[in-house]
C-alpha cells in the first residue's frame, strides 16, 4: 500500500521537476523574438486558452490586438471588463479625450420644402440610387432619404424621420464614428463640434447650383447670395460654387448669420427660443 | 477491434464533437471561417496523434507497472500540456510558416477537452499502441470534418437573415444540432 | 404629365418569374404521386397530407407574426411545399399529433429560426422527418402496405371512404427493411428478390411512406418540372445513378446478401428524395459541378448508410448530411467566362 | 514572480509532492469504497436473480464458444440443507446496439430461467434501454422459461422470443446473453452434474459474496 | 464592502453566467445535461474543484515564478478532480458512470482555469472562495436547467417525477446529442432575451 | 447550329414594333441643348460663347484628355448660353444651348445622297478623321472611335466585328441602318479594316432579322474580307465579350480589352456614322433613334439631331400614351429610365421607349431561394446573388475575389431571378467600390 502512496509522489515529482527544466531549456533554446508586448498582454489574460474570443487561444488574441493597435472588437469573456480595462492601460489605448464632435445632417429639404418630380423603384438605398440620377427631387445634391446612413450606425443615433423624409442625429447617442459620412454618398453629414452647451450654427445645405436653380428645386437651399458671410464678424463663413459654409473652429455662435439668411438655410440648434427668430421668418417672406 | 472499424466509428459514428461532446469550445470558437477552421483541425490533428503516443506510453510503461491508474488524469494533463507548449516553442522557431498555419491553433488545444477526453477514452479502451495513434488521429479527422462543415454553415448563415434575437450563437448552435441530427444516420454502421 | 414619372436602375422588364410560381410547378409535379397514395392508402393519405400542410402554413404565419414580427410571406406556398414533402415521408397512419410535432420542427427549428424561406441551411421537411424518425421510431416504421393486388384497390379506397380517419393498418415493413430481416436471419437475397415485382415497385404497390411509394407518378412530376425548367437533371439522375452504380458494385461481389441495384432505385425514399428533396433550391448547391458532387455524395451516404448503417433507410439523412456541405460545394464556382485561351 | 530555473523547479516539484501526496492519500482512503462499490453491483443482482439460498459455491469461469473473448462466470446456490437450488450466471454479449450488454441470469433446479438482472449496457435510452425495465412484457417473458422447450432467439430469427419495438438489435444481444448464460450453464453442470448434491467447499452467504468481490475483474481503472 | 462581496458572489448567476453569458464549458454543458439530476450533480462535482482551487491558489499565487504559473495551475486542479473522482467511485458511483469520462475532463473546463487566472491569483482566500461559488452555482443553476428541460421533453419527467407532457411518452431526440444542441440554442435565446440586461 | 455565345444568356421578348418602320427625319428643334459630356471621359470644353453664331457641323467642344471626343453643333443659330443645364436624370451637366435659327451646314460637308465608295487615305490620316469628327460608339458605350482604332504597341488586331445584334428588345435602329445604308457601312468596314490593318471583318446578326442577314449579305457579296455571321438569338449577345466569342469564338480574358483576342469591335451606327465622316466629311451631329412603347400611337424610327428635346420626340410620335409609367433612354434592358422629359437626345441614346406600370418588374423583393438561376443566366460566369449580400453586406474586399468587376452589367440576373430581387443594382455599387479599393491599393 505505502509503496502506491511513494510511486505516486515519484511519478508526480518526477514529471513535475522535468516539466519545469525541460520548458525552460527549450524555452531558451529556441528563442523568437517578438515583440514584448504580446506576451506582456497574454500575462494579463486569463490563459484559458477557450478560443471564445474568435481567435486562437490567448496568445492569439494578444497577438491580434497588440497588431491591430485598437481595442476595437477585442473582448475576452472569461476575464471581462477587468482585464480588458489592465489590457488598455497597458497599451496605452485609452480613448483620449477629445473635442466632443457630432453628426449633423446638412440638408433641411424636407418634402414640403422640397417637392417630388418623380418616383424611385430600385433597390431602397442612397448609394443605388446616386449611382442612378439626382434623385426623387429637383436637387441634385440634396438628401435622398433611403437612409443609407441609418444602416450604418452602430449606436441608433440615426433615424428617419417619416415627416420630413430625413435623417435626424439623437445628439445624445451619437458617438462621431464617422460611419455615416463614409457611408452617405452626397456627402451630406458632416461631424462638427458638439458645441458649448450642445449649440451649433451651421448651413443646412450642400446645393452648389446657381441660385434661382436652387431655389427652384428646394424652398430653404442655399443660394449663395452671401449675405451670412458680409454678416459675420469673425469671418467663419466661405461661399465657394454658390454655396455658404461656416467653420466651427472660427464661429462663436453669434447667430448673426442666422438673421440675414433670406432663405433659412442656416440652421442653429439647441439655443433657447427667441422673439426674434420671427423677424427672421417675417424677412423670408418679405424677399 | 479492427483498424476500419476504429476510424470509421471515430469519425462518423461517435464524432468527438457532434455525439461525444468534446472540444465543443475550439468548435464554436475557431469557426467562423472555412480557413481558419482548416487551420484549426491541421493542428487537431497533429497534437492528437503525437500525444497519443505519449498517453499510452505513460499507461502502459508507468502508471500500469506500477498500479497508480489512478493518476491517470493528472499526469495526462500535465505531459500534454508540456508537449504543446515545446511543439509551439520549437516550431516557432524552426518553421515560422507551419507556425503560422498551425502553430498559433496549438495554445488553444492543450485545454480542450478532446484532447484529454481522447487519451482517456483510449486507455479505457485497453488499444495497442497501433490501435491508439489510429483512434486519435480518426477521432482528430473527425473532429476537423465536423469543424470544417460547421464553418461553412456558419459562413453562409452570416450572409443571411436570422431573426434578432437568434444571430449568432443561438443559431450556430442550432445548427450544430442540426448537424448532428444528420450524423445520426451514421449510427449502426459499425 | 399628369403622374410622376418612375425612376429605377436598369433592367425594366423582368423574366415574370416568382417564387409562388416556382413552388406551385412543385407542387402541381406532386400531384400524381398524392393520388395514386389515396388510391393506394385511402383518404388517410390526403388527411395526413392536409394535417401537415395545414400546421406547416399555420406555424409560419404564427412565427413570422408573434415571434419575429417580420412581414408575412406565407403566400409564396413554400411552407404549403414543406408540408406536403413532410407528409410524404411519414406512413400514412402516424397519428395526428405526430404530423403536428413534425410540422413544428421543420418550419420553427429549420426554417423560421433562420429567418425563413432562403435562409435555412438543412431541408426543413427532411429535417422534421428526421427528426420523427429518431424520436419516434416505433411510429414511424410501422407502414401500412397497399393491397399487394391492385384490382383490390378500388374497394380498399371504398372502405376507407367509410372510415376515412381510421385506416385499418395492415402493417409491415418496406421492402428495405424486409430485406434486410432476411439477411439478418442468414437467408439469402438472390431467392427471396420477388419479395415486389418491379412492377409493383413502379407503381407503389408497397409498403413505405406515403408519398414515396409510386415511382412511375414520381417520375412523371420529375418530367413536368425538366419541362417547366423548374429543376435541372443534374442532381436527381446524378443521385440515381451513383446509387445504381455503387450498389451495383457491392451487388455483383456478393449477389446473396446485398440488394440488386434496381431494387435500390426503386424503393424506399429514393425517387422521393433524389427528384424532389435533394433538388430544394435553398438547400443545394447553386452550380452544376456543385451539383454532381452533392448528388455523387448523396448517392453513396445513403448506398453505405443502407446497406452498413443503423438505419434502414438512408437518403434523409444522406440528403442532410450534404445540405451541411453544400456552403463548402459552392465553393466551387462556375466557369468564369475569359478562361479559355 | 521572476522566474528562474531555480525556483522554477523547487516550486513545481513542491506543489507536485504536496499535492500528490494528498491524492495518494485519498486515493488510499476512497481505495476499499470503490472496490466495494463495484461488487455490491454483482452481488445484489445475484441475490435478486435467484431463488432463495443459503451459500454460494466458488465462482466457476467458463468459455462457451470457441469464439469467445471473456468468461462467463457461474455461481452455485444451494439452500440451508446444501441441496442445489439454482445457479446465477454473469453473462454478456458484445451484440448491443451501443456495445457490450452485462447480465446476471438466474437459474432454478430445472435450469429455467429465475430472473434476469442488467448489470451494465449503453443502449439508446427509450429504445434499447427497455432491457432494464423490469416490469416490461419483453423481460417478464423470460421469467420461468427453459431454454430446452423456449427458443432462445428473437421472433424475426426464429426463435421465441418477442422483441422489443424498434428495437431488434438490443432484444437479440439480451437474448444471446442469455443463451450464452444457459449454454455455460449446461456445460457446467455437465461436467459436474454428480457434484452438485456434494459439493465439498461450502461458503455462507456472506462468504460467497466476499469471494466473488475477489474475482471482479479489475480491468476498471482503479 | 458587504455589497461588494455580494457583487462577487452573485454576478456568476447571471451577469456573467459561464453557460449562457460566457460560453464555456460547453461540453459538459451538452453532455452531461441528459436528465436534471445529471446536470445538477456535474454542476455541483465542477462546482466543488473550482472552490477548492480557487481557495488553494489564492493561497500559493504569491510564490509561483511565471514560467511554471499554468503547469502549477493545472497540477492543483487535476488533484482536485482526482479527488473528486476517487470520492465519486466511491460514494456515488451510479453517477460516476453515467457522467462518466466528464468528470476527469473537469481539469480542462475552461471556467477554471480561467476564474484561476483571472480572480484567484489576483484576489485574497475569501473573495476567491465567493468567486468560484458564484460562479459554480451559476454553472449548476444553469445545467440543471437544461437537464430538466431536456428531461421533460426527452421523458416527460423531472428529477424523475413524471407526468403527461408530450403525447408519445417524449420526443426520444432530445435525451441525444442533436437535443443538446438544440434545447441549449433555444434556452440561450431566452435568456438573452430576458435575462441579459 | 447557329453561332452563339455559350455561357448564360436570356431570351427576354424582343418587341421590335418598329421593324418595319423606315427611317424618317425628325423635324428640327427650336432650341437644341448640347452636352458636352457625350461620351465616357472628361468632358470636352465648350469653344464657343454666348452670342455666338454656329453653323451644322460646326467644332463647338474641344475633346479634353485621352477618352474624350470633339462636339459639333447639330443646328444652326445662336448660342443662347454656355453652363450647366440639367439632363433627363435631374444631374447638371456642362452644355451649350443654341436657339435654332434655319438649317445652315458647313460648306465642307458633302450632303448628296450619293454612295461614295473610293478612300485614299493612309491608317494614319483615318483615325484623324475619327477624331475630329467626334466620333464615338453609338453602341451605347459611347466610347471614343478612335481610340479603338489605334492598336496598342505589341498588339495587333486580327479582325474588326461590326455589331449588328441589337439584342436589346424594342430597338431597331441599327436594324433600320442596315437595310437603308448597307452599302455605306460596307465601305465603312474597309475603311476601318484599313486603318487597323486587318483582312477580315465579321458583321454578327441575330437571326430575327432575316431582311438584315440578307441586305448586308448582299450588301457585301463583293468584298470578300467581310463574313456575315447569323447568330442564334439570346441577349446579351450583342455585348463586345460575347459577340467575339460568337463569331470568332475567342474568349477575351477577365479584366482584358477586346484588343487581347484581335479584335475591334464596333457598332452599325458607329460604322455608319464613320462612312459620313471619312467620304461625306460630315462630323456626328446627328443619329437614328427609335421612339417605340407598346401603346405609342406612332413608334418611329427617326434621324434626330444631337440635343433635341425628348419631349419633341415623344409629341412629333403621338405623345406620351395614357398610364405610362417610365421613359427609358434605351432599351429595357440597359437603358437609364429618365427623371423628366426635358432632358434631350445625345450621341448615345438609341431611342426612348415609353412602358407602362404593368410592364416594368414589380417592387416587391423577397429573399433569395438560392435557385441559382442568376448564375445559370450570367453570361460571365459570376454568382450574382453572393455579389448581391456581400455588397449589402458592404463587404467589398470579397467581391473582389467573387470577380464582381467582371460584370458587364447586362441586367440577365435582375431579370431572371424569381424573387425580384434587384441584384444588379447592388452590383453597381459593389463594382464602383471595388474600383475604388482596387484604384487605391496601386
Ligand atoms: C439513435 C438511435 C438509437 C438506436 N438505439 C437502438 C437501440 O438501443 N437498440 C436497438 O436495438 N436499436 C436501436 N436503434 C436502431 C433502430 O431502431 C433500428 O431500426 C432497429 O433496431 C431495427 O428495426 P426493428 O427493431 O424494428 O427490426 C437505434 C437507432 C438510432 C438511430
Ligand atoms: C481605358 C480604356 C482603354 C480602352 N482601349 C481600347 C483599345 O485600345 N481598343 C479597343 O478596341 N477598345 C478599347 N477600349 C474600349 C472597350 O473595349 C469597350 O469597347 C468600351 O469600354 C465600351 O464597351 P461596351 O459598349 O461593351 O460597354 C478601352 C476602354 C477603356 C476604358
Ligand atoms: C449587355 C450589353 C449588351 C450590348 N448590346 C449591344 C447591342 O445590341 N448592339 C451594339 O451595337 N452594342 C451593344 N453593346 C455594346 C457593345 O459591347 C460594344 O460596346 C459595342 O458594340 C462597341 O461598338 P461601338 O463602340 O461602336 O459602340 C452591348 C453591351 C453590353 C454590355
Ligand atoms: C424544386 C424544389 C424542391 C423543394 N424541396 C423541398 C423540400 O424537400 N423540403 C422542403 O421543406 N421544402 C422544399 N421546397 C420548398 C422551399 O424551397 C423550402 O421550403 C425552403 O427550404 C424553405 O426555406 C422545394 C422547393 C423547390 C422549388
Ligand atoms: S454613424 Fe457614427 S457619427 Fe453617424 S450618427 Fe451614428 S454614431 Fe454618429
Ligand atoms: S443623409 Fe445621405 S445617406 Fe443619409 S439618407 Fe440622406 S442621402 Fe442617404
Ligand atoms: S448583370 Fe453582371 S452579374 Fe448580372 S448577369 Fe449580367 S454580368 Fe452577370
Ligand atoms: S435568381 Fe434570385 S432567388 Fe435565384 S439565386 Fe439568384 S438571387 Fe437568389
Ligand atoms: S469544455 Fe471547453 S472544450 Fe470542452
Amino acid at each position: 500500500m505505502e509503496d502506491v502512496l511513494l510511486s505516486t509522489v515519484l511519478v508526480l515529482l518526477a514529471l513535475g521537476v522535468l516539466a519545469a527544466v525541460l520548458l525552460y531549456f527549450v524555452a531558451q533554446k529556441f528563442k523568437v523574438y517578438e515583440d514584448p508586448r504580446i506576451s506582456e498582454v497574454e500575462e494579463l489574460l486569463p490563459s484559458a486558452n477557450c478560443g471564445g474570443c474568435g481567435y486562437p487561444g490567448c496568445k492569439g488574441f494578444a497577438e491580434a490586438l497588440v497588431k491591430a493597435g485598437d481595442m476595437k472588437g477585442f473582448f475576452c469573456n472569461v476575464g471581462g471588463q477587468p482585464v480588458m480595462d489592465s489590457v488598455a492601460e497597458k497599451l496605452g489605448l485609452v480613448a483620449e479625450a477629445k473635442e466632443p464632435m457630432v453628426a449633423v445632417v446638412r440638408c433641411a429639404g424636407s418634402c414640403e420644402n422640397r417637392p417630388k418630380t418623380n418616383t424611385y423603384e430600385g433597390v431602397k438605398k442612397c448609394t443605388v440610387a446616386a449611382a442612378l440620377y439626382a434623385g426623387e427631387t429637383g436637387c441634385s445634391f440634396g438628401c435622398l432619404g433611403m437612409g443609407d446612413c441609418v444602416d450604418v450606425c452602430q449606436f441608433d443615433a440615426l433615424s428617419m424621420n417619416p415627416l420630413t423624409g430625413l435623417p435626424e442625429v439623437d445628439q445624445d447617442k451619437c458617438t462621431a464614428c464617422g460611419k455615416c459620412v463614409e457611408a452617405c454618398p452626397k456627402g451630406i453629414i458632416e461631424l462638427r463640434k458638439k458645441g458649448v452647451k450642445n449649440r451649433r450654427v451651421f448651413v443646412s445645405c450642400v446645393n452648389k447650383a446657381k441660385g434661382a436653380l436652387a431655389k427652384k428645386s428646394c424652398e430653404v437651399a442655399c443660394i449663395g447670395c452671401g449675405l451670412c458671410a458680409k454678416a459675420c464678424p469673425f469671418g467663419a463663413i466661405e461661399i465657394k460654387n454658390n454655396l455658404a459654409y461656416i467653420d466651427y473652429t472660427k464661429c462663436k455662435l453669434c447667430r448673426k448669420c442666422v438673421a440675414v439668411c433670406p432663405t433659412g438655410a442656416i440652421q442653429a440648434v439647441n439655443f433657447p427660443i427667441i422673439p426674434k427668430k420671427e423677424t427672421n421668418e417675417n424677412d423670408v417672406k418679405a424677399i | 477491434m479492427g483498424y476500419m472499424e476504429i476510424i470509421i466509428g471515430s469519425i462518423f459514428v461517435n464524432n468527438i464533437v457532434l455525439s461525444r461532446f468534446l472540444g465543443i469550445c475550439p468548435f464554436l470558437g475557431v469557426s467562423n471561417k472555412v480557413s481558419t477552421s482548416l487551420g484549426m483541425g491541421g493542428a487537431v490533428i497533429f497534437v492528437m496523434a503525437l500525444s497519443s503516443v505519449f498517453v499510452w506510453l505513460i499507461q502502459d510503461l508507468v502508471l500500469i507497472p506500477l498500479g497508480i491508474e489512478y493518476m491517470q488524469t493528472i499526469t495526462f494533463i500535465l505531459v500534454i500540456a508540456m508537449l504543446v507548449q515545446m511543439v509551439e516553442i520549437i516550431l516557432k522557431k524552426l518553421s515560422p510558416s507551419l507556425y503560422q498555419a498551425l502553430g498559433i491553433f496549438l495554445p488553444l488545444i492543450t485545454t480542450n477537452c478532446a484532447v484529454l477526453g481522447v487519451a482517456l477514452i483510449l486507455v479505457q479502451n485497453e488499444f495497442t499502441l497501433l490501435q491508439s495513434i489510429a483512434f486519435a488521429t480518426a477521432n482528430a479527422i473527425g473532429f476537423t470534418i465536423a469543424l470544417v462543415l460547421f464553418a461553412g454553415l456558419r459562413e453562409r448563415i452570416e450572409l443571411s437573415n436570422a431573426p434578432t434575437a437568434m444571430k449568432g450563437v443561438p443559431v450556430s448552435i442550432l445548427t450544430a444540432g442540426l448537424l448532428a441530427m444528420a450524423f445520426m444516420g451514421f449510427a449502426g454502421l459499425v | 404629365m399628369k403622374n410622376k414619372l418612375l425612376v429605377a436602375p436598369s433592367p425594366h422588364i423582368h423574366s415574370g418569374n416568382s417564387t409562388k410560381q416556382l413552388m406551385h410547378g412543385v407542387l402541381i409535379a406532386l400531384l400524381p404521386a398524392l393520388v395514386v397514395s389515396i388510391i393506394f392508402f385511402g383518404w388517410a393519405s390526403l388527411y395526413v397530407t392536409a394535417v401537415a400542410v395545414a400546421s406547416c402554413v399555420f406555424f409560419e404565419w404564427f412565427i413570422q407574426k408573434f415571434m419575429l414580427k417580420r412581414p408575412i410571406s406565407i403566400m409564396d406556398s413554400s411552407a404549403i411545399l414543406t408540408g406536403v414533402l413532410l407528409s410524404f415521408n411519414l406512413p400514412a397512419t402516424v397519428p395526428v399529433w405526430l404530423v403536428i410535432l413534425g410540422s413544428l420542427f421543420a418550419i420553427g427549428v429549420a426554417k423560421m429560426s433562420y429567418g425563413g424561406l432562403g435562409s435555412n441551411v438543412f431541408n426543413p421537411a427532411l429535417a422534421g422527418r428526421v427528426f420523427l424518425l429518431i424520436s419516434f421510431p416505433v411510429l414511424m416504421t410501422t407502414y401500412p402496405i397497399p393491397e399487394a393486388n391492385v384490382m383490390n384497390v378500388e374497394t380498399k379506397a371504398f372502405q376507407c371512404e367509410t372510415n376515412i380517419l381510421s385506416l385499418d393498418a395492415v402493417t409491415g415493413a418496406t421492402p428495405l427493411a424486409e430485406a434486410r430481416a432476411i439477411v439478418a436471419q442468414g437467408g439469402e437475397l438472390n431467392t427471396n428478390m420477388n419479395l415486389v415485382t418491379v412492377k409493383n415497385m413502379l407503381l407503389g404497390v408497397k409498403g413505405g411512406s406515403h408519398g414515396e411509394v409510386a415511382v412511375l407518378a414520381l417520375l412523371l412530376g420529375f418530367a413536368y418540372m425538366l419541362y417547366k425548367k423548374i429543376i435541372s437533371w443534374h442532381i436527381p439522375v446524378t443521385i440515381l445513378l451513383t446509387m445504381f452504380a455503387f450498389s451495383g458494385i457491392i451487388y455483383f461481389f456478393d449477389t446473396a446478401h446485398y440488394l440488386h441495384p434496381l431494387f435500390h432505385i426503386l424503393t424506399g425514399g429514393a425517387m422521393l428524395g433524389a427528384i424532389f428533396m435533394a433538388t430544394d433550391y435553398v438547400t443545394s448547391p447553386m452550380t452544376h459541378l456543385g451539383m454532381i458532387i452533392y448528388a455523387v455524395m448523396i448517392g453513396v451516404i445513403t448506398i453505405l448508410i443502407r446497406t452498413w448503417g443503423g438505419y434502414p433507410e438512408g437518403m434523409s439523412f444522406a440528403i442532410l448530411l450534404m445540405n451541411a456541405a453544400t456552403p463548402l460545394l459552392n465553393k466551387v464556382k462556375p466557369v468564369k467566362f475569359g478562361n479559355k485561351k | 514572480m521572476k522566474s528562474s530555473l531555480k525556483n522554477m523547479v523547487v516550486v513545481l516539484a513542491t506543489i507536485t509532492t504536496v499535492t500528490s501526496f494528498a491524492v495518494g492519500y485519498v486515493y488510499k482512503i476512497t481505495k476499499e469504497p470503490i472496490r466495494k462499490s463495484k461488487v455490491q453491483k454483482t452481488k445484489s443482482a445475484l441475490e435478486e436473480v435467484l431463488p432463495s439460498f443459503e451459500t454460494l459455491s466458488e465462482p466457476q469461469k467458463l468459455m462457451v464458444y470457441d469464439t469467445d473473448a471473456e468468461n462467463i462466470i457461474i455461481y452455485k446456490a444451494t439452500d440451508a440443507n446444501d441441496a442445489y437450488v439454482g445457479c446465477a450466471v454473469e453473462s454478456y454479449s458484445n451484440n448491443g446496439y451501443g456495445g457490450t450488454i452485462r447480465l446476471v441470469v438466474g437459474f432454478d433446479v430445472n435450469n429455467s430461467i429465475n430472473k434476469i438482472a442488467v448489470v451494465g449496457h449503453s443502449e439508446t435510452p427509450g429504445l434499447g434501454a427497455k432491457i432494464t425495465e423490469t416490469e416490461s412484457p419483453f423481460i417478464v417473458q423470460f421469467q420461468g422459461k427453459n431454454p430446452n422447450e423456449f427458443k432462445l432467439s428473437v421472433k424475426p430469427d426464429g426463435g421465441d422470443v418477442d422483441a422489443i419495438t424498434a428495437s431488434t438489435i438490443s432484444s437479440r444481444a439480451y437474448t444471446d446473453a442469455v443463451k450464452r448464460a444457459f449454454e455455460g450453464v449446461k456445460k457446467s453442470l455437465g461436467e459436474e452434474v454428480d457434484a452438485v448434491g456434494s459439493a465439498t467447499s461450502q461458503y455462507t452467504k456472506a462468504e460467497a459474496t466476499q469471494d466473488a468481490d475477489n474475482n471482479q475483474k479489475t480491468d476498471d481503472n482503479e | 464592502m458587504i455589497m461588494n462581496k455580494i457583487q462577487i458572489f452573485s454576478k456568476g448567476l447571471i451577469k456573467e453566467n459561464p453557460t449562457f453569458v460566457l460560453l464555456l464549458g460547453m461540453c459538459p454543458t451538452l453532455g452531461t445535461t441528459s436528465t436534471a439530476i445529471n446536470g445538477m450533480s456535474m454542476g455541483a462535482a465542477t462546482m466543488f474543484v473550482l472552490v477548492m482551487s480557487n481557495i488553494a491558489i489564492s493561497l500559493i499565487k504569491n510564490i509561483i515564478p511565471d514560467k511554471v504559473r499554468i503547469p502549477a495551475f493545472i497540477v492543483v486542479i487535476a488533484s482536485f478532480v482526482t479527488v473528486v473522482q476517487l470520492c465519486m467511485q466511491a460514494y456515488v458511483p451510479a453517477l460516476y458512470e453515467t457522467l462518466g469520462v466528464f468528470i476527469p475532463l473537469i481539469v480542462v473546463n475552461c471556467i477554471i482555469l480561467g476564474r484561476a487566472e483571472a480572480f484567484a491569483s489576483k484576489n485574497g482566500i475569501f473573495a476567491s472562495a465567493l468567486d468560484g461559488l458564484g460562479i459554480g452555482l451559476g454553472f449548476t443553476l444553469s445545467l440543471t436547467l437544461i437537464g430538466a428541460v431536456r428531461e421533460l421533453l426527452s421523458s416527460n419527467s423531472i428529477f424523475d417525477y413524471t407526468f403527461e407532457f408530450l403525447p408519445g411518452n417524449g420526443v426520444l431526440l432530445f435525451a441525444l446529442a442533436p437535443g443538446a444542441f438544440i434545447v441549449l440554442s433555444y434556452l440561450l435565446v431566452l435568456f438573452n432575451k430576458y435575462l441579459k440586461k | 447550329m447557329l453561332k452563339r455565345f455559350k455561357k448564360g444568356g436570356i431570351h427576354p421578348h424582343d418587341n421590335k414594333i418598329t421593324r418595319a418602320k423606315a427611317i424618317e427625319v425628325m423635324p428640327l428643334p427650336k432650341v437644341a441643348v448640347i452636352s458636352m459630356a457625350q461620351h465616357i471621359g472628361a468632358p470636352a470644353s465648350p469653344v464657343v460663347k454666348r452670342g455666338d453664331i454656329v453653323k451644322v457641323g460646326q467644332l463647338i467642344g474641344q475633346a479634353k484628355g485621352f477618352i474624350s471626343a470633339n462636339i459639333h453643333s447639330s443646328v444652326s443659330g445662336t448660342v443662347k448660353s454656355v453652363g450647366d443645364a440639367v439632363n433627363s436624370m435631374g444631374l447638371l451637366v456642362p452644355s451649350v444651348t443654341i436657339t435654332v435659327d434655319g438649317d445652315e451646314w458647313l460648306e465642307t460637308i458633302d450632303r448628296s445622297e450619293e454612295i461614295v465608295e473610293k478612300f485614299d487615305l493612309s491608317p494614319k490620316e483615318i483615325v484623324s478623321i475619327v477624331a475630329s469628327t467626334g466620333i464615338v460608339g453609338l453602341g451605347g458605350a459611347t466610347f471614343p472611335s478612335n481610340v479603338k482604332h489605334s492598336i496598342p504597341e505589341g498588339k495587333t488586331a486580327k479582325a474588326l466585328v461590326v455589331n449588328g445584334v441589337e439584342c436589346e428588345p424594342y430597338l431597331t435602329a441599327d436594324h433600320r441602318l442596315m437595310l437603308e445604308h448597307g452599302r455605306e457601312i460596307v465601305v465603312a468596314i474597309k475603311i476601318i479594316c484599313h486603318a487597323i490593318g486587318v483582312e477580315k471583318a465579321y458583321i454578327g446578326i441575330e437571326n430575327n432579322k432575316l431582311d438584315a442577314i440578307e441586305s448586308m449579305t448582299k450588301a457585301s457579296a463583293d468584298t470578300p474580307i467581310i463574313e456575315v455571321v447569323p447568330l442564334r438569338v439570346q441577349y446579351p449577345q450583342g455585348s463586345e465579350k460575347q459577340l467575339i466569342e460568337a463569331t470568332m469564338g475567342a474568349e477575351v480574358p477577365s479584366g482584358a480589352l477586346p484588343i487581347q483576342v484581335g479584335a475591334v469591335v464596333q457598332n452599325i451606327g458607329t460604322m455608319y456614322a464613320i462612312y459620313q465622316a471619312v467620304q461625306k466629311h460630315k462630323p456626328l451631329f446627328e443619329r437614328v433613334v427609335t421612339v417605340t412603347g407598346k401603346s405609342v400611337s406612332e413608334p418611329k424610327n427617326l434621324l434626330t439631331r444631337v440635343g433635341s428635346p425628348v419631349n419633341d420626340m415623344i409629341e412629333y410620335c403621338g405623345g406620351v400614351p395614357e398610364g405610362t409609367a417610365k421613359v427609358i433612354d434605351g432599351g429595357p434592358m440597359m437603358g437609364r429610365s429618365m427623371a423628366n422629359l426635358s432632358g434631350v437626345i445625345n450621341k448615345g441614346s438609341s431611342g426612348i421607349l415609353m412602358m407602362p406600370e404593368t410592364e416594368t418588374p414589380a417592387n416587391d423583393a423577397s429573399s433569395c431561394i438560392r435557385c441559382g438561376k442568376c448564375v445559370q443566366v450570367c453570361p460571365m460566369g459570376l454568382e450574382p446573388y453572393l455579389l448581391n449580400v456581400l455588397a449589402d453586406k458592404r463587404n467589398f474586399e470579397e467581391c473582389i475575389e467573387h470577380s464582381a468587376m467582371d460584370c458587364i452589367e447586362c441586367g440577365s440576373c435582375s431579370f431572371t431571378c424569381p424573387a425580384h430581387i434587384r441584384l444588379l443594382d447592388n452590383i453597381r455599387i459593389a463594382k464602383r467600390e471595388v474600383g475604388k479599393i482596387l484604384r487605391n491599393r496601386k
